[in-house]
Protein backbone atom coordinates (compact mmCIF):
# COMPACT_ATOMS: atom_id res chain seq x y z
CA UNK A 1 0.00 0.00 0.00
CA UNK A 2 1.49 3.47 -0.53
CA UNK A 3 2.04 5.49 2.13
CA UNK A 4 0.29 9.02 2.01
CA UNK A 5 2.09 12.12 3.71
CA UNK A 6 -0.35 13.40 6.40
CA UNK A 7 -1.93 16.53 5.29
CA UNK A 8 -0.84 20.22 7.24
CA UNK A 9 -4.06 21.68 8.73
CA UNK A 10 -3.53 25.60 8.70
CA UNK A 11 -6.18 26.89 11.80
CA UNK A 12 -7.27 30.42 12.85
CA UNK A 13 -6.90 30.40 17.15
CA UNK A 14 -8.16 33.14 18.87
CA UNK A 15 -7.60 34.19 22.51
CA UNK A 16 -9.36 36.69 24.87
CA UNK A 17 -9.42 38.46 27.82
CA UNK A 18 -7.06 37.11 30.62
CA UNK A 19 -5.98 34.17 27.86
CA UNK A 20 -4.33 36.79 25.54
CA UNK A 21 -3.00 39.00 28.24
CA UNK A 22 -1.21 35.08 29.31
CA UNK A 23 0.21 34.32 25.95
CA UNK A 24 0.47 38.07 24.31
CA UNK A 25 -1.28 37.57 20.80
CA UNK A 26 -5.08 37.31 20.88
CA UNK A 27 -4.91 35.72 17.34
CA UNK A 28 -2.62 33.03 15.38
CA UNK A 29 -2.41 30.57 12.62
CA UNK A 30 -1.01 27.46 13.70
CA UNK A 31 -0.12 24.97 10.99
CA UNK A 32 -0.82 20.87 12.60
CA UNK A 33 -0.10 17.47 11.13
CA UNK A 34 -3.91 15.56 10.36
CA UNK A 35 -5.58 14.35 11.59
CA UNK A 36 -5.65 16.86 14.39
CA UNK A 37 -8.17 17.93 17.30
CA UNK A 38 -8.57 20.83 19.20
CA UNK A 39 -6.37 19.20 21.85
CA UNK A 40 -2.98 18.91 19.56
CA UNK A 41 -3.64 22.63 18.84
CA UNK A 42 -4.21 23.18 22.90
CA UNK A 43 -0.69 21.60 23.41
CA UNK A 44 0.81 23.73 20.71
CA UNK A 45 -0.13 27.04 23.17
CA UNK A 46 1.03 25.30 25.92
CA UNK A 47 4.35 24.98 24.56
CA UNK A 48 4.80 28.90 23.71
CA UNK A 49 5.68 31.39 26.60
CA UNK A 50 3.12 32.18 29.00
CA UNK A 51 0.94 28.71 27.59
CA UNK A 52 1.84 26.68 30.50
CA UNK A 53 -0.05 29.15 32.41
CA UNK A 54 -3.68 27.49 30.42
CA UNK A 55 -6.03 25.50 32.25
CA UNK A 56 -5.78 21.60 31.37
CA UNK A 57 -9.14 21.86 29.47
CA UNK A 58 -9.89 25.52 28.63
CA UNK A 59 -13.42 26.27 26.71
CA UNK A 60 -13.42 25.91 23.26
CA UNK A 61 -15.42 27.02 20.49
CA UNK A 62 -15.02 25.48 17.08
CA UNK A 63 -16.54 28.23 14.25
CA UNK A 64 -18.78 29.62 17.30
CA UNK A 65 -20.21 26.38 18.95
CA UNK A 66 -18.65 25.27 22.07
CA UNK A 67 -16.95 21.68 21.65
CA UNK A 68 -14.55 19.52 23.65
CA UNK A 69 -10.74 19.04 23.32
CA UNK A 70 -11.26 15.43 21.03
CA UNK A 71 -13.00 17.30 18.32
CA UNK A 72 -11.67 16.39 15.02
CA UNK A 73 -10.55 20.27 13.26
CA UNK A 74 -10.48 21.01 9.14
CA UNK A 75 -8.69 23.27 7.34
CA UNK A 76 -9.66 26.76 7.74
CA UNK A 77 -11.59 26.23 10.88
CA UNK A 78 -11.95 29.11 13.75
CA UNK A 79 -10.70 28.08 16.99
CA UNK A 80 -11.21 30.41 19.88
CA UNK A 81 -9.81 29.13 23.38
CA UNK A 82 -12.05 31.26 26.43
CA UNK A 83 -11.25 32.53 29.62
CA UNK A 84 -14.46 31.93 32.56
CA UNK A 85 -17.45 33.76 30.91
CA UNK A 86 -18.30 37.10 32.62
CA UNK A 87 -21.17 38.50 30.30
CA UNK A 88 -24.62 39.83 32.74
CA UNK B 1 -31.47 40.70 12.18
CA UNK B 2 -31.19 41.34 15.68
CA UNK B 3 -28.01 42.54 16.81
CA UNK B 4 -27.41 41.80 20.55
CA UNK B 5 -24.20 43.79 21.05
CA UNK B 6 -23.87 47.44 21.42
CA UNK B 7 -20.70 49.80 22.57
CA UNK B 8 -23.74 52.27 23.26
CA UNK B 9 -26.13 52.94 26.49
CA UNK B 10 -29.12 50.51 26.16
CA UNK B 11 -32.20 51.46 25.70
CA UNK B 12 -35.01 49.73 28.16
CA UNK B 13 -37.93 51.34 26.10
CA UNK B 14 -36.61 50.40 23.25
CA UNK B 15 -36.07 47.12 23.42
CA UNK B 16 -39.74 46.90 25.86
CA UNK B 17 -41.11 48.37 22.25
CA UNK B 18 -39.48 45.74 20.36
CA UNK B 19 -41.55 43.24 22.09
CA UNK B 20 -44.81 44.66 23.41
CA UNK B 21 -47.43 43.61 21.68
CA UNK B 22 -51.92 43.85 22.50
CA UNK B 23 -52.44 39.80 22.94
CA UNK B 24 -48.90 39.78 25.33
CA UNK B 25 -50.11 41.86 28.64
CA UNK B 26 -47.50 40.77 31.06
CA UNK B 27 -43.57 41.93 30.57
CA UNK B 28 -40.77 41.56 32.75
CA UNK B 29 -37.47 42.59 32.84
CA UNK B 30 -33.91 42.32 34.16
CA UNK B 31 -31.19 44.37 34.06
CA UNK B 32 -28.06 43.60 34.90
CA UNK B 33 -26.28 46.87 36.07
CA UNK B 34 -22.74 48.01 37.42
CA UNK B 35 -22.04 47.39 40.78
CA UNK B 36 -19.29 49.12 43.01
CA UNK B 37 -18.00 46.60 45.02
CA UNK B 38 -16.89 42.88 44.30
CA UNK B 39 -15.46 40.77 46.61
CA UNK B 40 -14.93 42.85 49.24
CA UNK B 41 -12.91 45.47 46.87
CA UNK B 42 -14.46 49.07 45.78
CA UNK B 43 -14.87 49.19 42.16
CA UNK B 44 -14.60 51.96 39.63
CA UNK B 45 -15.67 50.89 36.56
CA UNK B 46 -15.66 47.66 33.89
CA UNK B 47 -14.36 47.37 30.86
CA UNK B 48 -16.27 44.43 28.72
CA UNK B 49 -15.27 42.53 25.72
CA UNK B 50 -16.42 39.83 23.49
CA UNK B 51 -15.99 37.74 21.36
CA UNK B 52 -18.38 39.15 18.83
CA UNK B 53 -19.64 36.89 16.14
CA UNK B 54 -19.84 34.11 18.87
CA UNK B 55 -22.20 36.35 21.04
CA UNK B 56 -24.42 36.99 18.29
CA UNK B 57 -25.00 33.47 17.48
CA UNK B 58 -25.31 32.08 20.82
CA UNK B 59 -27.74 35.25 21.64
CA UNK B 60 -29.39 33.95 18.74
CA UNK B 61 -30.05 30.30 19.52
CA UNK B 62 -30.69 31.21 23.16
CA UNK B 63 -33.76 33.74 22.30
CA UNK B 64 -35.06 31.07 19.49
CA UNK B 65 -34.84 28.48 22.59
CA UNK B 66 -36.97 30.37 24.67
CA UNK B 67 -39.04 31.17 21.86
CA UNK B 68 -39.95 28.12 21.33
CA UNK B 69 -40.37 26.18 24.79
CA UNK B 70 -42.76 29.33 26.10
CA UNK B 71 -44.72 31.41 24.72
CA UNK B 72 -43.13 34.19 24.87
CA UNK B 73 -40.91 36.76 22.89
CA UNK B 74 -37.37 38.15 24.12
CA UNK B 75 -35.73 41.19 23.77
CA UNK B 76 -32.15 40.60 24.85
CA UNK B 77 -28.83 43.26 24.53
CA UNK B 78 -25.79 43.66 26.09
CA UNK B 79 -23.29 46.78 25.88
CA UNK B 80 -19.17 46.14 25.45
CA UNK B 81 -16.72 48.70 26.26
CA UNK B 82 -16.34 50.87 29.00
CA UNK B 83 -18.67 50.96 31.85
CA UNK B 84 -19.25 53.39 34.65
CA UNK B 85 -21.16 52.56 38.09
CA UNK B 86 -24.56 51.93 37.68
CA UNK B 87 -24.65 51.53 33.89
CA UNK B 88 -26.56 48.63 32.57
CA UNK B 89 -24.50 45.96 30.73
CA UNK B 90 -27.46 43.86 30.11
CA UNK B 91 -31.02 44.13 29.51
CA UNK B 92 -33.07 41.12 29.28
CA UNK B 93 -37.33 41.51 28.50
CA UNK B 94 -40.02 38.68 28.19
CA UNK B 95 -43.83 39.09 26.77
CA UNK B 96 -46.06 37.11 27.21
CA UNK B 97 -49.93 36.75 27.38
CA UNK B 98 -49.29 34.71 30.65
CA UNK B 99 -46.83 36.53 33.43
CA UNK B 100 -45.81 32.71 35.03
CA UNK B 101 -44.21 32.39 31.65
CA UNK B 102 -42.60 36.03 30.93
CA UNK B 103 -40.86 35.16 34.60
CA UNK B 104 -39.71 32.03 33.46
CA UNK B 105 -38.32 32.64 30.23
CA UNK B 106 -36.87 35.56 31.46
CA UNK B 107 -34.82 34.34 34.61
CA UNK B 108 -33.79 31.81 31.80
CA UNK B 109 -32.63 33.78 29.26
CA UNK B 110 -29.95 35.76 31.53
CA UNK B 111 -28.91 32.17 33.63
CA UNK B 112 -27.88 30.76 29.79
CA UNK B 113 -26.78 34.34 28.66
CA UNK B 114 -24.00 34.08 32.06
CA UNK B 115 -23.40 30.41 31.52
CA UNK B 116 -23.07 30.30 27.75
CA UNK B 117 -22.14 33.73 25.73
CA UNK B 118 -18.43 34.61 25.54
CA UNK B 119 -18.24 37.65 27.15
CA UNK B 120 -15.61 39.22 29.79
CA UNK B 121 -15.03 41.84 31.95
CA UNK B 122 -12.32 43.23 33.70
CA UNK B 123 -12.75 45.02 36.92
CA UNK B 124 -10.79 48.45 37.78
CA UNK B 125 -10.44 49.13 41.45
CA UNK B 126 -9.82 51.78 43.56
CA UNK B 127 -6.29 50.82 44.41
CA UNK B 128 -5.37 50.56 40.79
CA UNK B 129 -5.32 47.44 39.73
CA UNK B 130 -7.15 45.68 36.97
CA UNK B 131 -8.21 42.01 37.14
CA UNK B 132 -10.41 40.23 34.40
CA UNK B 133 -13.10 38.71 36.27
CA UNK B 134 -13.42 35.17 37.09
CA UNK B 135 -9.85 34.57 35.62
CA UNK B 136 -7.76 33.98 39.78
CA UNK B 137 -4.79 32.84 38.84
CA UNK B 138 -6.07 31.24 35.51
CA UNK B 139 -4.68 28.04 35.89
CA UNK B 140 -7.57 26.83 37.85
CA UNK B 141 -10.02 28.63 35.94
CA UNK B 142 -12.45 28.48 32.67
CA UNK B 143 -11.92 24.54 32.48
CA UNK B 144 -13.75 22.90 30.26
CA UNK B 145 -16.47 20.85 32.19
CA UNK B 146 -17.06 17.34 31.91
CA UNK B 147 -19.64 15.11 34.00
CA UNK B 148 -22.64 16.28 35.71
CA UNK B 149 -22.74 20.26 34.11
CA UNK B 150 -26.13 20.05 32.82
CA UNK B 151 -27.60 19.24 36.60
CA UNK B 152 -26.48 22.56 38.15
CA UNK B 153 -29.58 23.85 36.91
CA UNK B 154 -29.89 27.70 36.89
CA UNK B 155 -26.42 28.30 39.24
CA UNK B 156 -24.77 30.83 36.77
CA UNK B 157 -21.74 29.77 35.92
CA UNK B 158 -20.05 33.51 36.70
CA UNK B 159 -21.07 32.37 40.67
CA UNK B 160 -19.64 29.31 41.00
CA UNK B 161 -17.22 29.09 43.85
CA UNK B 162 -14.16 27.38 42.72
CA UNK B 163 -14.19 30.10 39.76
CA UNK B 164 -14.69 27.05 37.18
CA UNK B 165 -17.04 27.30 33.65
CA UNK B 166 -20.10 25.35 33.16
CA UNK B 167 -21.57 24.77 29.68
CA UNK B 168 -24.40 22.23 30.83
CA UNK B 169 -27.28 23.45 28.88
CA UNK B 170 -24.59 24.69 25.65
CA UNK B 171 -23.58 20.84 25.52
CA UNK B 172 -27.09 19.76 25.69
CA UNK B 173 -28.31 21.76 22.93
CA UNK C 1 -44.53 59.02 51.75
CA UNK C 2 -44.85 56.40 49.02
CA UNK C 3 -48.16 56.69 47.52
CA UNK C 4 -49.01 53.40 45.58
CA UNK C 5 -51.77 54.53 43.27
CA UNK C 6 -51.99 57.33 40.67
CA UNK C 7 -54.15 58.14 37.76
CA UNK C 8 -51.18 59.31 35.07
CA UNK C 9 -49.80 56.72 32.96
CA UNK C 10 -47.09 54.76 35.12
CA UNK C 11 -43.78 55.67 34.56
CA UNK C 12 -41.37 53.47 34.72
CA UNK C 13 -37.81 54.79 34.47
CA UNK C 14 -38.89 56.96 37.38
CA UNK C 15 -39.46 53.94 39.54
CA UNK C 16 -36.32 51.97 38.54
CA UNK C 17 -34.63 55.74 39.49
CA UNK C 18 -36.23 55.18 42.94
CA UNK C 19 -35.03 52.16 44.37
CA UNK C 20 -31.40 51.71 41.96
CA UNK C 21 -28.51 51.96 43.71
CA UNK C 22 -24.51 51.61 43.17
CA UNK C 23 -24.75 48.55 45.85
CA UNK C 24 -27.68 46.55 43.94
CA UNK C 25 -26.48 45.55 40.53
CA UNK C 26 -29.68 43.15 39.78
CA UNK C 27 -32.96 44.86 38.63
CA UNK C 28 -35.75 43.35 37.59
CA UNK C 29 -39.07 44.78 36.63
CA UNK C 30 -42.93 43.48 36.22
CA UNK C 31 -45.36 45.21 33.58
CA UNK C 32 -48.94 44.18 33.34
CA UNK C 33 -50.60 46.04 30.35
CA UNK C 34 -54.04 45.86 29.25
CA UNK C 35 -54.69 42.70 26.67
CA UNK C 36 -57.12 43.41 23.61
CA UNK C 37 -58.37 39.75 24.91
CA UNK C 38 -59.94 37.68 27.68
CA UNK C 39 -62.16 35.00 27.75
CA UNK C 40 -62.30 34.87 24.02
CA UNK C 41 -63.64 38.22 23.73
CA UNK C 42 -62.49 41.15 22.54
CA UNK C 43 -61.59 43.95 24.73
CA UNK C 44 -61.79 47.84 24.08
CA UNK C 45 -60.52 49.51 27.47
CA UNK C 46 -60.68 48.67 30.69
CA UNK C 47 -62.11 50.79 33.61
CA UNK C 48 -59.73 50.31 37.25
CA UNK C 49 -61.32 51.16 40.33
CA UNK C 50 -60.00 51.30 44.09
CA UNK C 51 -60.31 51.20 47.81
CA UNK C 52 -58.36 53.64 47.67
CA UNK C 53 -57.27 54.09 51.26
CA UNK C 54 -56.94 50.29 51.96
CA UNK C 55 -54.51 49.60 48.46
CA UNK C 56 -52.44 52.65 50.02
CA UNK C 57 -51.95 50.20 53.14
CA UNK C 58 -52.06 46.71 51.70
CA UNK C 59 -49.35 47.66 49.30
CA UNK C 60 -47.39 49.40 51.99
CA UNK C 61 -47.48 45.60 53.98
CA UNK C 62 -46.66 44.14 50.83
CA UNK C 63 -43.94 46.06 49.93
CA UNK C 64 -42.52 46.06 53.84
CA UNK C 65 -42.71 42.44 54.05
CA UNK C 66 -40.73 41.86 50.67
CA UNK C 67 -37.95 44.12 52.31
CA UNK C 68 -37.88 42.62 55.16
CA UNK C 69 -37.52 38.74 53.80
CA UNK C 70 -35.08 39.72 51.14
CA UNK C 71 -32.27 42.20 50.84
CA UNK C 72 -34.51 44.12 47.76
CA UNK C 73 -35.45 47.54 47.45
CA UNK C 74 -38.97 47.45 46.04
CA UNK C 75 -41.00 50.39 44.19
CA UNK C 76 -44.75 49.61 43.20
CA UNK C 77 -47.10 51.72 41.15
CA UNK C 78 -50.50 50.74 40.44
CA UNK C 79 -52.32 52.94 38.05
CA UNK C 80 -56.60 53.71 37.95
CA UNK C 81 -59.37 54.96 35.88
CA UNK C 82 -59.36 54.17 32.13
CA UNK C 83 -57.34 52.59 30.33
CA UNK C 84 -56.24 51.96 26.83
CA UNK C 85 -54.92 48.25 25.14
CA UNK C 86 -51.46 48.87 26.01
CA UNK C 87 -50.94 50.67 28.58
CA UNK C 88 -49.76 49.53 31.70
CA UNK C 89 -52.10 49.01 35.11
CA UNK C 90 -49.19 48.25 36.90
CA UNK C 91 -45.37 48.12 37.76
CA UNK C 92 -43.23 46.38 40.31
CA UNK C 93 -39.57 46.93 40.36
CA UNK C 94 -37.12 44.99 42.81
CA UNK C 95 -33.35 45.64 43.05
CA UNK C 96 -30.84 43.57 44.62
CA UNK C 97 -27.21 42.74 44.54
CA UNK C 98 -28.40 39.07 43.76
CA UNK C 99 -30.42 38.22 40.94
CA UNK C 100 -32.09 35.80 42.37
CA UNK C 101 -33.44 37.64 45.41
CA UNK C 102 -34.80 40.56 42.84
CA UNK C 103 -36.71 37.95 40.78
CA UNK C 104 -38.23 36.16 43.44
CA UNK C 105 -39.28 39.71 45.57
CA UNK C 106 -40.51 41.00 42.02
CA UNK C 107 -42.82 37.95 41.44
CA UNK C 108 -44.06 37.24 45.05
CA UNK C 109 -44.98 41.02 44.89
CA UNK C 110 -47.05 40.59 41.75
CA UNK C 111 -49.01 37.29 43.17
CA UNK C 112 -49.35 39.64 46.21
CA UNK C 113 -51.00 42.24 44.67
CA UNK C 114 -53.25 40.31 43.38
CA UNK C 115 -54.35 38.55 45.92
CA UNK C 116 -54.96 40.98 48.83
CA UNK C 117 -55.17 45.15 47.43
CA UNK C 118 -58.45 45.91 46.84
CA UNK C 119 -58.75 47.03 43.08
CA UNK C 120 -61.22 46.31 40.41
CA UNK C 121 -61.42 46.52 36.63
CA UNK C 122 -64.51 47.05 34.47
CA UNK C 123 -63.84 45.53 30.66
CA UNK C 124 -65.42 46.97 28.13
CA UNK C 125 -65.93 44.71 24.79
CA UNK C 126 -66.18 45.42 21.44
CA UNK C 127 -69.51 44.15 21.23
CA UNK C 128 -70.44 47.34 23.61
CA UNK C 129 -71.15 45.58 27.48
CA UNK C 130 -69.22 46.01 30.32
CA UNK C 131 -68.12 43.71 32.78
CA UNK C 132 -66.59 43.58 36.11
CA UNK C 133 -63.42 41.20 35.98
CA UNK C 134 -64.22 38.57 38.38
CA UNK C 135 -67.74 38.97 39.09
CA UNK C 136 -69.35 36.42 37.20
CA UNK C 137 -73.07 36.75 38.18
CA UNK C 138 -71.53 37.83 41.68
CA UNK C 139 -73.95 35.10 43.57
CA UNK C 140 -70.59 32.45 43.39
CA UNK C 141 -67.66 34.82 43.19
CA UNK C 142 -66.08 36.76 45.96
CA UNK C 143 -66.29 34.64 49.03
CA UNK C 144 -64.51 34.77 51.98
CA UNK C 145 -62.29 31.73 52.17
CA UNK C 146 -61.67 29.32 54.97
CA UNK C 147 -59.56 26.59 54.69
CA UNK C 148 -56.18 26.00 53.30
CA UNK C 149 -56.13 29.23 51.30
CA UNK C 150 -53.00 29.56 52.02
CA UNK C 151 -51.48 26.51 50.43
CA UNK C 152 -52.12 27.36 47.18
CA UNK C 153 -48.93 29.35 46.94
CA UNK C 154 -48.10 32.05 43.96
CA UNK C 155 -51.15 31.25 41.88
CA UNK C 156 -53.16 34.53 41.43
CA UNK C 157 -56.50 35.03 42.53
CA UNK C 158 -57.51 36.32 39.48
CA UNK C 159 -56.46 33.20 38.04
CA UNK C 160 -58.51 30.50 39.71
CA UNK C 161 -61.08 29.09 37.61
CA UNK C 162 -64.02 28.89 39.72
CA UNK C 163 -63.87 32.56 40.07
CA UNK C 164 -63.37 32.64 43.81
CA UNK C 165 -61.21 34.66 45.64
CA UNK C 166 -58.06 33.33 48.64
CA UNK C 167 -56.53 35.78 50.46
CA UNK C 168 -54.08 32.82 52.20
CA UNK C 169 -51.51 35.30 52.74
CA UNK C 170 -53.16 38.02 54.15
CA UNK C 171 -54.85 35.97 57.00
CA UNK C 172 -51.35 34.87 57.62
CA UNK C 173 -49.90 38.29 58.22
CA UNK D 1 -79.45 43.07 88.84
CA UNK D 2 -80.10 46.34 87.03
CA UNK D 3 -80.61 45.37 83.13
CA UNK D 4 -78.69 47.47 80.95
CA UNK D 5 -80.21 48.28 77.54
CA UNK D 6 -77.95 47.21 74.51
CA UNK D 7 -76.24 49.80 72.67
CA UNK D 8 -76.41 50.64 69.72
CA UNK D 9 -73.16 51.08 67.04
CA UNK D 10 -73.27 52.74 63.56
CA UNK D 11 -71.03 51.62 61.29
CA UNK D 12 -70.05 53.19 57.85
CA UNK D 13 -70.28 50.46 54.80
CA UNK D 14 -68.61 50.67 51.67
CA UNK D 15 -69.86 48.95 48.72
CA UNK D 16 -67.44 48.32 45.33
CA UNK D 17 -67.38 47.89 41.64
CA UNK D 18 -70.24 44.90 41.21
CA UNK D 19 -71.28 44.93 44.75
CA UNK D 20 -72.02 48.59 44.68
CA UNK D 21 -73.80 48.00 40.88
CA UNK D 22 -76.38 45.39 42.74
CA UNK D 23 -76.91 47.38 45.94
CA UNK D 24 -77.18 50.70 43.84
CA UNK D 25 -75.25 52.52 46.26
CA UNK D 26 -71.76 52.69 47.71
CA UNK D 27 -71.37 54.06 50.95
CA UNK D 28 -74.22 53.99 54.19
CA UNK D 29 -73.93 54.23 57.97
CA UNK D 30 -76.11 51.20 59.31
CA UNK D 31 -76.64 51.21 63.29
CA UNK D 32 -76.81 47.65 64.43
CA UNK D 33 -77.22 46.34 68.76
CA UNK D 34 -74.29 45.35 69.77
CA UNK D 35 -72.59 43.34 70.30
CA UNK D 36 -72.16 42.75 66.60
CA UNK D 37 -70.31 41.50 63.84
CA UNK D 38 -69.22 41.67 60.44
CA UNK D 39 -71.79 39.02 59.78
CA UNK D 40 -74.77 41.06 61.48
CA UNK D 41 -74.09 43.67 59.61
CA UNK D 42 -73.53 41.33 56.13
CA UNK D 43 -77.23 40.24 57.44
CA UNK D 44 -78.76 43.58 57.24
CA UNK D 45 -77.24 44.18 53.51
CA UNK D 46 -78.83 40.96 52.76
CA UNK D 47 -82.53 42.47 53.74
CA UNK D 48 -81.95 45.53 51.28
CA UNK D 49 -83.32 45.11 48.05
CA UNK D 50 -80.31 43.27 45.57
CA UNK D 51 -78.70 42.13 48.91
CA UNK D 52 -79.83 38.35 47.98
CA UNK D 53 -77.33 38.61 45.66
CA UNK D 54 -74.18 38.99 47.62
CA UNK D 55 -72.55 36.08 48.38
CA UNK D 56 -73.09 34.14 51.26
CA UNK D 57 -69.62 35.27 52.47
CA UNK D 58 -67.83 38.17 50.91
CA UNK D 59 -64.77 39.12 51.56
CA UNK D 60 -64.75 42.22 54.17
CA UNK D 61 -61.75 44.20 55.17
CA UNK D 62 -62.26 46.38 58.58
CA UNK D 63 -60.72 49.55 59.01
CA UNK D 64 -58.52 48.37 55.80
CA UNK D 65 -57.73 45.35 56.83
CA UNK D 66 -59.28 42.32 56.12
CA UNK D 67 -61.55 40.05 58.31
CA UNK D 68 -63.90 37.58 58.76
CA UNK D 69 -67.69 37.83 59.17
CA UNK D 70 -67.39 36.69 63.17
CA UNK D 71 -65.24 40.01 63.58
CA UNK D 72 -67.12 42.03 66.64
CA UNK D 73 -67.88 45.38 65.47
CA UNK D 74 -67.35 48.99 67.01
CA UNK D 75 -69.15 52.42 67.05
CA UNK D 76 -67.27 54.23 64.30
CA UNK D 77 -65.63 51.14 62.15
CA UNK D 78 -65.51 51.03 58.26
CA UNK D 79 -67.05 47.85 56.86
CA UNK D 80 -65.68 47.21 53.27
CA UNK D 81 -67.43 44.55 51.23
CA UNK D 82 -65.09 43.86 48.57
CA UNK D 83 -66.02 41.92 45.27
CA UNK D 84 -63.11 39.03 44.10
CA UNK D 85 -60.36 41.35 43.56
CA UNK D 86 -58.77 41.93 40.02
CA UNK D 87 -56.02 44.52 40.64
CA UNK D 88 -52.73 43.93 38.15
Amino acid sequence: MPSTAAPALTVRVLLFASYADTLGFDSVELSVTGPATVGDVLDRLRALPGGERLPPKPLCALNLTQVRSDAPLSGGDELAVLPPLAGG
Amino acid sequence: MTVYLTESPLDLGALLASVQSPERGAITCFLGTVRNHHGGRKVLRLEYSAYRPMVEAECARIVAEAESRWQVAIALRHRIGRLEIGEAAVAVVATSAHRDEAFVACRHVIEELKRRVPIWKREVYADGTVEWVGAKGSEAAGQEHSGAAGQRGSKGQAELADGRTTFGAWQRS
